[in-house]
């Protein structure tokens, strides 16, 4: 029985260019205050253009009842549980947004004299300085926009310190639990991936890592704790078997909402990560982005950090240019800034007591979900585990029911659906993370609709195929989206 | 704490519930030599009151309610208040990547509406979703080049934006992409063809330039494609000032890589802005980072959802187009919220303004270039444009960007841009200080 | 068939109290940084309350979810057309909710000294002198808090000025199509109420008129256009045979959308009126409020004006306290202010010449909306209409439907309903007002559903009588609530 | 123009739909001599940036940034992001009065969980769901303890808020209710019971007091009913400093008719605030104003509507409770959101910090009563207070307010108030000017 949703409606828009006509305007310019200028004259008439073709023409109401009435097509934190696993999608505090938006910190220009930026090169030194003390590292990077942007920063680190050492090395290990980015990212900075399979407790396999590692390894990436929510309990050891020949560990940081306050990769020999701004520290999605995806590093890595750093000198703030082995500029300018203020924000609010705190609520939450659900879903790894917990739908799928099935069925129970199908050692897999800033009544809710969507699989997997019902949208033909791509409106 | 929806009643109840005593319990898996043995060395929370009072106090220490002559890839545009209207909305604002196209088709239709006003301004037929800044998407599309046309080199004009050539070079390294840079020319600032020839080769993948480019100056990409068709290499065109495609006829480039900061975006200190990259049909399997397209329900209603994703690392892991995952989605959305409200007299307008606005300054002093400009241009000032910008900061203007730090041979010139923001009085405060 | 809208499910929530539990919080105060000082020692134990009873707690997430939850429970003008007749429901900038909130307006204290507010004072100058050339009136006060309040300050004025003539009267005519706070003012303001008949065109009966008039009569209380839209055409007339008597013109200006810069009520005989900043000039609704309903008049009544009055003394602006013919004060401080703002943000925006043109576009959508739907629904009176239109359920109540089953079936066709049951002279009354910010879209789907909601009734009528059907909450039943109220949660 | 959704083109349409050729043809029906025959004299629309940049000017010529120890009925208190967050949802902010019950539930739900936590904070049994505020607020109640008691008389305290007692006469005057005032203790500031037992007489209707009252001291509310009650007449409970509720014992009034800025409304230069209107159960019916009952649905779901309409002018015109009819509802869903969010320990740790810096203030200058006050209190600077505000300017802090011009009695003296947003170095520069 639903009890979370009830249907309403909701109202339908046209994409904006079929409610455009000729004449309406949704804008007013002041009046030019210089002489008019031609533009063919000034330009030269081959580089101006005529006018754009099928380009909208709508008044400002109809703008925000076009983004309203689409916004109430949207499923949000906001709203409700957002389970995705990976994802970490916590509660976006709007103070956050507040102060992002102050005019000093909203309109300053990167090129603006440092004399005149202190203020914001003032955010970026409390936030370096917090990070490293989170993650127990020396130094850190603030340029990366997102966490595979960090991913390709941390790898080209150890590139770049590697050649220091005189060889770069080949290959770099990835666990076949790592998210995708990590081994596109290997690839992009020109190594060759190894993959190492995860042992039945879904941690990295000691025995086999010491057996490929040699002195052609440039790096392990470990996402810690993985994907499956499990913490590679060996992670000291493994660390040491990578140091030994030489070669670096590199932590994927998506995951740290485990960990923040806990327990600290500097500590258990990790040589480079990145964190998820957009993920641990509350920034939000969007709907896809921005994030920011800072790359803390060793004392030994931190010659190679991009450059511009940012230094002290003479009690002010200073971008440093002078860093001959540094690998170079991974973005114009000093990264996501807006997304670093708001990570600033969000731990000052919670402060070093409360970033743990809300780690244990994190982690109590999955663990409460693995109880409750353990009885209705299959659990591959049934250890205990961190901030999420991944099922698999063994038992749900004997009646041809898929992950992908229960996720949409999920939708007309009134909640976002997990992650599907990740992380790919899992057949079938269905991961949960809920995060710390979900309330218990809330979990229960999911948890009765995971339990009555097993039991509607039982009694009718056909109503289950073809769910959800209750959308205004319902099951959408991605087939035929990919055979024929329709990437535009014409 | 206010973030946090717990009492501790609840959480005694939900450890029980899990057969354990203490919070401390659920972190046994951790080995101790792995833990925290102490708290982080932090402060304690402090309460919204003063997280707005902090901020405010160092926003006041920036000069961002200035008026300001800085251009130079992050431009001061007016950013209408109904943008911020539409991105605070919680289902924006709080939603994740729309991979669950039934409850997300808010978030995808407009990204198809912003990946179809991308392709009328640039004349492309395809775009994606976005990247993160202009900078990276420069190098994501000469790896698409070098992918398309299995060459490997790339050209780039050296009156593309500095750091996006830094960017460009950081990310080639390793990727055996050597890049080489051609000039421009003393006079007009445009590219200089006869380098550009000079230098194309059958190795080169891709052209890259700059229009406006990092002078304000507006190149001549048509030839420019010409020439390197010629040789068998793609032009990837790029610009930084997205306004100026409101008047500016679109290159027939094979990729266009830009940068959208001047669709509403603000400059906040250098980022998040909103990188995207748009490319020909033949050449949209190469394309890096997401895209949606249009299809229907099982009600045969319209419908959207993310496509073509083979190309991408979460289907494809080292063998995908890129690496992107997260995006800069909230960011383009509110591009495509200015787009939608300024529409097609708007833009023009507005570009048509930027071009008056620069003008005006630039009859007031003396350009170095003689090539046509846009909404900024190299002025020649009779000091130092540290010196001069100095004054200009007596009377609580900043000046615009002395040149030299980027290109030595430019030392003593610095960059003005106007913009539909900048006052006719203060432009001629500028022109004082410059006469 | 609906076009308008889809289903979708929208979140459930419960009443705040049912999500409480003891001990959790959304809120932080700053550490204390002067002695905690003992309620019971400082204000004495007889005076400090025992904690709040059933006050609720919760945390600021859950706050976020409720609100934004039951949001999406209502219907607003973002969404879409909202005709509600006599409410001018229009866009509502968004530019006005920003510049109220700018720090220097929205934390403006009413004592602070006036050298320290000529920033605000100067809105309240700017909107005086733009109020009354709309107006055609030579002073205002921008103190009542909305209509009815303007139309008891009015009333008030009225009263004043005629015992300063010395004799205040007895009487006031109020037209039976009036609002019910005309008359309710009126009594408030100690006058009996003389209710007059409207002729067969919807208009005040000057021989009728004529015939009432005396000197018992204080004052006319006039609408126009009136409630039905339409234009009193004698209104030049009827202000002369008023003050043949030396009785007075109060004109509700609930529909100056109708007149602005078309006709100004000071040029056609009008004494005294007030306007509803929340309806012609854009200020939002807010779910009931809050408004703006300042009073202009003519020169004579301007001593009685309420204190304190906005004056210019050496150049700056000053509060007059030194009104010894005043009525006094409606109200504390100066009005909504805020409201004052945003209403004066509207007039700037559309400026002179853009006025006219929203009228133009408001009076073409309403006559549009009689020309398309009179051949569906019977037309008491049909001459033509102004900024609004009113028929009656005349030919679908022959099939036991009435005016309140049509609106509420116009809500599963995905719009607001428009006004029931008003004006009372009109049986069954539909009063429907686009306002000009409605597009030609817009207005054609509410025209099929309307038309198609005609043929519904003579199909299967019983299917419109159980609407709305399609709502997360059915037709209510508000006969309970009002036999057994139920005001507070316990 | 841009609020304007509709090109020539289809305004044409329209017209010809309606078969007219001309827009003039739709004002045919308003007689030439009613007609303006000239433009308005305004100027013409500006832009959005115009309009913004107009009221910054006119912002930064007002007080509103500075720390300010004026309260006298307007508090500084600050204000949750969150409150914002919420009533500009254009969901609240966009939607009418809540008569179609099917599409308003949102804001019915509000509603009934404000008039719920008035109840909880005020001990009575039904509040209304707003008033203008709380000057209009005390002579809707007053007209209601006639209509009650049958008697005419209303007798109000001089402490009660000077603003509000004007208002209060202007209303009374043609409703024959004779309006005394009584006084207050010279020493301890609260009312003074035998003048008021004095003026007790069959005629009067309702006792009317303030507390904390106009000079911020708390008064006996229980023994002015008793005495009120001990005649026949009713007890009507006024407040301006609503956060005191949050301590302080709730009285047993008939009637709380208060105003709720405090609860997150921003001072906004004296509006729009929110007034509220409580009473006991027995007197529900001659409430004025608008109320929310719960009810539900055709399926038995919880439901919410507008009930009691029978007393609203709507319906009983000439006959209803009161004229109202547009309140102030996204007020009062501001306070909803601050009393949610604060909750039952917040506001309770409000009241006390607020208690604890106007007392620190007090123990550093010469309160002028001995009665208990709460955050704010009558001060006796050495030299004319108009002077010490002076000297505060020049150290840019607002003063307090001068009482002599409400209290003749009182020249010389100021109003002082201080809040959880003062801060201490404030207080301490104050002591100081008034040492
Ligand atoms: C484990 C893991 N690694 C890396 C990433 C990539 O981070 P981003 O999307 O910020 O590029 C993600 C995000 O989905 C992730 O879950
Ligand atoms: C014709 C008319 N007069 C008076 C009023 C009362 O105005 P308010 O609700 O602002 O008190 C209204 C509002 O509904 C109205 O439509």
């Amino acid at each position: 029985m639903i009890r979370k949703v009830r249907s309403h409606p909701t109202q339908n828009e046209d994409v904006i260019f079929e409610r455009s006509s000729p004449g309406k305007i949704g804008y007013q310019l002041p009046p030019l205050d210089v002489p008019e200028v031609d533009p063919a004259a000034a330009l030269g008439n081959e580089h101006v253009r005529a006018s754009i073709d099928g380009f909208p023409e709508v008044s400002e109401v109809e703008v925000i009842r076009h983004f309203t009435r689409l916004s109430t097509w949207n499923y949000a934190i906001d709203l409700g549980l957002y389970p995705l696993g990976s994802c970490t999608m916590k509660y976006n505090p709007r103070i956050n947004e507040a102060v992002a938006r102050l005019e000093g910190l909203a309109w300053a220009h990167p090129y603006q004299p440092e004399n005149l930026s202190q203020g914001a090169m003032e955010v970026c030194a409390r936030l370096e300085e917090a990070l490293c003390e989170i993650t127990g590292l020396d130094a850190i990077t603030l340029q990366p926009a997102a966490g595979a942007h960090g991913e390709l920063t941390g790898i080209l680190l150890v590139r770049a310190f590697l050649e220091s050492q005189g060889n770069a090395r080949r290959k770099v290990l990835v666990p076949d639990s790592a998210h995708g980015t990590n081994p596109a990212t290997a690839a992009t900075a020109g190594y060759a991936i190894h993959n190492i399979a995860s042992n039945e407790h879904g941690m990295i396999d000691l025995a086999q890592l010491a057996a490929v590692v040699d002195e052609d390894v440039a790096a392990l990436m470990v996402t810690n704790p993985n994907t499956l929510g499990v913490f590679e309990a060996n992670i000291v050891k493994i660390a040491e078997i990578l140091h030994a020949k030489g070669a670096l560990v590199y932590m994927d940081g998506a995951n740290m909402n485990a960990l923040a306050g806990m327990a600290r990769p500097g500590d258990f020999g990790v040589d480079v990560m990145h964190l998820n701004l957009h993920k641990t520290f509350s920034t939000p999605h969007g709907g896809g982005g921005p994030g920011g995806g800072p790359v803390a590093v060793r004392k030994h890595l931190e010659p190679f950090l991009p450059t511009p750093r940012l230094a002290r000198s003479a009690g002010a703030f200073t971008w440093d240019y002078d860093r001959p082995q540094s690998i170079g500029r991974m973005r114009a300018y000093y990264g996501n800034f807006g997304v670093l203020v708001r990570a600033l924000a969000y731990i000052l609010a919670h402060g070093g007591p409360g970033l743990r705190n809300a780690t244990v609520d994190a982690v109590l939450n999955a663990n409460y979900l693995r109880h409750k659900l353990a009885p209705h879903f299959d659990l591959p790894y049934d250890g205990p585990n961190m901030h999420e917990v991944v099922f698999s739908d063994e038992r749900q799928s004997a009646k041809g029911v898929r992950t992908g099935d229960i996720a949409k069925r999920l939708i007309d129970y009134g909640f976002h659906p997990y992650t599907v199908s990740f992380p790919l050692i899992v057949h079938g897999a269905l991961m949960i993370e809920p995060t710390e800033t979900e309330s218990k009544q809330e979990l229960d809710l999911f948890i009765d609709a995971m339990i009555s969507i097993a039991k509607e699989i039982e009694q009718d997997p056909q109503m289950v195929l073809q769910s959800p019902h209750t959308t205004r949208t319902s099951r959408v033909d991605e087939v035929t989206a990919a055979r024929k791509p329709i990437l535009r409106w014409r | 704490m206010r973030y946090l929806p717990k009492s501790d009643a609840e959480r005694q109840e939900m450890l029980a519930a899990c057969g354990l005593t203490s919070a401390e319990a659920l972190f046994a898996q951790i080995p101790a030599e792995a833990r925290l043995q102490r708290p982080l060395d932090l402060a304690a929370g402090i309460s919204e009151y003063e997280i707005a009072d902090y901020f405010k106090s160092l926003a006041v220490k920036n000069a961002g309610a200035l008026p300001s002559f800085l251009g130079a890839g992050v431009y001061r545009h007016y950013r209408p208040v109904v943008v911020d209207a539409v991105v605070s909305r919680g289902e924006f604002l709080t939603s994740y990547t729309p991979y669950q196209s039934e409850i997300s088709q808010g978030t995808l239709m407009t990204i198809f509406e912003f990946q179809t006003m991308i392709c009328q301004l640039t004349g492309m037929d395809a775009a994606n979703a976005s990247m993160y800044d202009g900078s990276t998407a420069v190098p994501e599309a000469a790896m698409m080049a070098a992918r398309i046309t299995g060459r490997r080199g790339a050209l780039v004009a050296r009156s593309v934006h500095p750091e996006y050539r830094e960017v460009l070079r950081t990310y080639a390294r390793y990727q055996n992409l050597p890049v080489e840079e051609f000039g421009y020319d003393a006079q007009s600032g445009q590219i200089d063809f006869t380098d550009l020839d000079a230098k194309l080769n059958a190795e080169i993948a891709c052209v890259i330039l700059q229009s406006p480019n990092f002078f304000g100056i507006v190149e001549d990409a048509r030839k420019a494609a010409e020439l390197a068709h010629s040789k068998g290499a793609l032009l990837i065109f790029t610009f930084s000032e997205a306004v100026s495609l409101g008047i500016l006829e679109p290159p027939n480039a094979d990729i266009v890589a830009g940068e959208l900061q001047s669709f509403a975006i603000s400059p906040s200190y250098g980022g998040p802005f909103a990188g995207v990259i748009a490319t020909k049909e033949k050449f949209v399997r190469q394309l890096p980072g997401r895209l949606v397209g249009q299809t229907s329900d099982t009600n045969g209603n319209r419908a959207f959802c993310l496509t073509l994703a083979t190309r991408e690392q979460h289907i494809r892991r080292e063998k995908s187009t890129s690496n992107i995952c997260t995006n800069q989605a909230l960011i383009a959305l509110m591009a495509t919220v200015f787009l939608e409200l300024y529409g097609k007299q708007g833009l023009r307008e507005l570009a048509t303004q930027n071009l008056a606005k620069a003008h005006y300054l630039g009859s007031l002093t003396r350009p170095r270039f003689t090539g046509p400009y846009f909404n900024e241009f190299v002025a020649r000032p009779p000091a130092e444009p540290a010196e001069v910008n100095r004054r200009l900061l007596d009377r609580s203007i900043v000046g615009g960007l002395p040149l030299e730090r980027f290109y030595p041979e430019l030392a003593g010139t610095m960059l003005l841009c106007a913009t539909e923001m900048t006052k006719r009085a203060d432009m001629d405060l500028v022109a004082e200080a410059l006469a």
